[in-house]
Formats: structure tokens, C-alpha cells, sequence
């Protein structure tokens, strides 16, 4: 499957890019991070701690045991600080 | 509902003065502007603000939505701005309108809580010295609780 | 803190936008606007404030005094209206500066509460076929066990 | 003692006059209602219910049984509806 992943504040700049399309068959949100996590050291850097990672698949939050079966774009980033 | 997502500039007062006069009949205006604080010993020199498009709309009208379910609503407000913002600069504002006092705060302090922790903005302080991403506060999350 | 009681209209916008500007250093701003709203018949045709001069400034001076005792205020202003009033008219606003959200809001609710129950002022409806005094409701007295 | 008496809102309707000085002994706030209420019908009308009525002593809120010891001016007023 086809995914769009977008990286946001801290997570963007440790990934060292806002968007990226991959390939993968990550079951889980969680499947997707171990992924990536295993291919590079700047993945597994940012996704180490998953307390400080927040989650969205095609724009709603989710959580991390999310199904990714018909997602196709995913973001991840910190805890949110507007207003 | 009016939701606006820009990195321009807005006029609180301005926005204020629109917003009551379009509520007339409603009895009861709560508006809540937020700025950007300098630090204490005055070393910000800017608050760069970054988010999602297309899920930060998406999100405040759905944080906007369960407001008007929650609260007998006439009108809301929400304005919020990205991009570098200077100390004293206004980052965002919410309104609400509604016959009774009460809905008019509680939905503008729900509109508020949810916008802190739910809506996809992220602050970076910049210091001549560096820059740091705010913290998300375990105080703005307690908030939620509430609801 | 500023305190003003006056028969002449106010401009909210213009004053939001002013209190605003003053508080640039506050991080957050919350007003209230309190709007005569005509019967759902469409029957007010004004509602007249009575007040007593001279109590009326010194009950909103100790209101005021309470709610910055209470709070991490850096500025607070009622202004309240008196005499004939249309409906639309603006009757008065309250507005809060403060570093954080929670404490502007709760800082406006609590003048909000005590305002309506603590200082004196009396509203008359007038319609075409008669006149009657406001009652005073008791959520507005329930209000004021909160704080 | 000389007290200034002040009526608002319906009170002062009642009464049908906004103000007035009288000469009295009375010790608290509901001694001096019952010397008005037993001089003329128009006070006993106005204050036949305490419950809806609310006083002043000085420009301050008081109770019924407020002593009025070294007050000047004592206000009488329905329930205040401000805001």
C-alpha cells in the first residue's frame, strides 16, 4: 500500500523531511513506526518514545493500534500547543 | 460558525465590533484573544507557529461543532494564525454568542481547551541564543477532563 | 482597574481592541458584553436601568478588588450603562487580562456573578401595554456559591 | 437620629418618593421598617415581604438586623438585576 506520511515540529526535524510517500504493509500505526524505525537511525530516534508522539490518520486523530487498511495519508507529531 | 486559519494579521477589536453587532439579539458575547508573551527577561524575539493544513480546519470544526451541540449557541467565532509572530502579536481568538452568560463561557472556555490540545499547532520560541518547541502542558490536558 | 458607570453608549470593539493593547504583555484577554435582547415577540421597546450613584462605583470597586485578590490579574474593566436602553443596545462589558486563560475566564465569570447580584442595579422592561421590573432569578443567586 | 432613607426600583415606586430624611430611634434596619410600616399603609405595603427586599447601611449591603448605630444613609431596594 501507497502512504502519505507527513512529519510535524520536532518529529519534521528530526526526520529531516515534512512529507515523504513509502511503500509498506504496516498492519498497526505501531507496525508503521517499527518499520521505519528499523530502516533508519533518525526514525528510531524520533519514535522512541511514543508518550511524545501524537497520531492521525487522513486527518483525524487515532491512536497508535489504529488500522491502516484503507488510510492513505498518515501524520505524526508532538502534543499539540495552540491557542 | 466562522473559522479562520491565516497567517495575516487580525483585528480583535475590529472582530469584536462585527461579532457583537451580528449577535445583537443574543444577550451575551464572550470573546478570549490570545498573545504572544515575551519572556520574562524580554529574550523572545519570535513565536513561530506551524500546523497541519487541511487537518487544522478540519479539527477546529469539529471542536466548533461539539460546542453548538454542548451549548445553545446563536454564533462562534474562531480565528488563529500560523508563521513567525513577534511578542505583543495576537495569535488567535474565539466567540461565542448565546442568550445566557453561562453557555457563552463554558463554550468559549471548551472552544479555548480543545483548540490548546486537539487542534494541530505547534509553538517554537525563538531566542537569539536558539529556538525550542513548547512543551505540551499536563495542565491543558487535565483541562479536557472536564468536559 | 477601571470602573465606569455612565448613561452614554460605549463602543465594545474599540474598547476590546484598547484593553487589549494595553494588556500586550498578558497572554490572555477575555470580555464579556452584556446586549439588551428584545422579547421573542418582538415587543421591548426599552429596558430602563436604575442604579444608586455612589454605591453602584463603590459595590463594582470592592468586586473588582476581590477578583484581583483572587487571581493573577494585570488589568480589569467593567463599564455598565444606565438609564433608557434599546434593544441591540449594549448595557455593559467586563474585560480580564491575565498571563493565563484560566484565570482571565474565571476572573470574568466571578465579576459576571457578582455584578448581577451585588451591585445595584434595577432593570425595567417597558412594552406597549405596560411596564415590569426584571425579577431577580435564582440561577443568578446560585451562581455566586461557586466562587 | 436623622437618617436619609433611599428607595430604588419598585420600592421607590411603592413609596413614591426617591428619598427621604426621617427622624427616628429605631435601633436596626427592621425596627426602622416596622416605625414605617405602622406610620402609613404605603410602607407596610412595600416591606410586607423581607424576603424581597434588600438594604444598605453607608453605601454597603446589610441585614435586617444591622444596627444602625452611627448610619447616615440607609438605602431599601428589591433583589439587584444588573449585568
Amino acid at each position: 500500500m501507497t502512504l502519505e506520511i507527513l512529519y510535524f515540529a520536532w518529529v519534521r526535524e528530526r526526520i529531516g523531511v515534512p512529507r515523504e510517500t513509502i511503500e509498506t504493509d504496516a498492519a498497526t500505526v505501531a507496525d508503521l513506526l517499527q518499520e521505519l524505525s528499523a530502516r533508519e537511525d533518525r526514525y528510531a530516534l524520533a519514535f522512541s518514545d511514543l508518550s511524545a508522539l501524537r497520531v492521525a490518520i487522513d486527518q483525524d486523530l487515532a491512536d497508535f493500534d489504529s488500522p491502516l487498511a484503507s488510510a492513505r495519508e498518515v501524520a505524526l507529531f508532538p502534543p499539540m500547543t495552540g491557542g | 460558525m466562522d473559522i479562520r486559519v491565516q497567517s495575516a494579521p487580525f483585528d480583535y477589536g475590529q472582530e469584536c465590533a462585527k461579532f457583537a453587532q451580528n449577535a445583537a439579539n443574543s444577550g451575551a458575547i464572550v470573546t478570549f484573544c490570545g498573545i504572544v508573551r515575551d519572556h520574562d527577561d524580554g529574550t523572545l524575539t519570535s513565536m513561530d507557529i506551524e500546523h497541519y493544513p487541511g487537518m487544522t480546519e478540519r479539527a477546529l470544526g469539529r471542536i466548533a461543532d461539539d460546542a453548538n451541540r454542548r451549548w445553545s449557541l446563536n454564533q462562534c467565532l474562531i480565528i488563529h494564525r500560523y508563521g513567525p509572530l513577534r511578542p505583543g502579536d495576537q495569535i488567535m481568538m474565539v466567540a461565542t454568542a448565546s442568550r445566557h452568560r453561562s453557555d457563552a463561557f463554558a463554550a468559549a472556555e471548551f472552544l479555548m481547551d480543545y483548540l490548546k490540545s486537539r487542534a494541530p499547532f505547534w509553538k517554537k520560541e525563538v531566542t537569539r541564543t536558539g529556538s525550542e518547541w513548547v512543551a505540551a502542558k499536563d495542565v491543558d490536558e487535565d483541562a479536557l477532563k472536564r468536559w
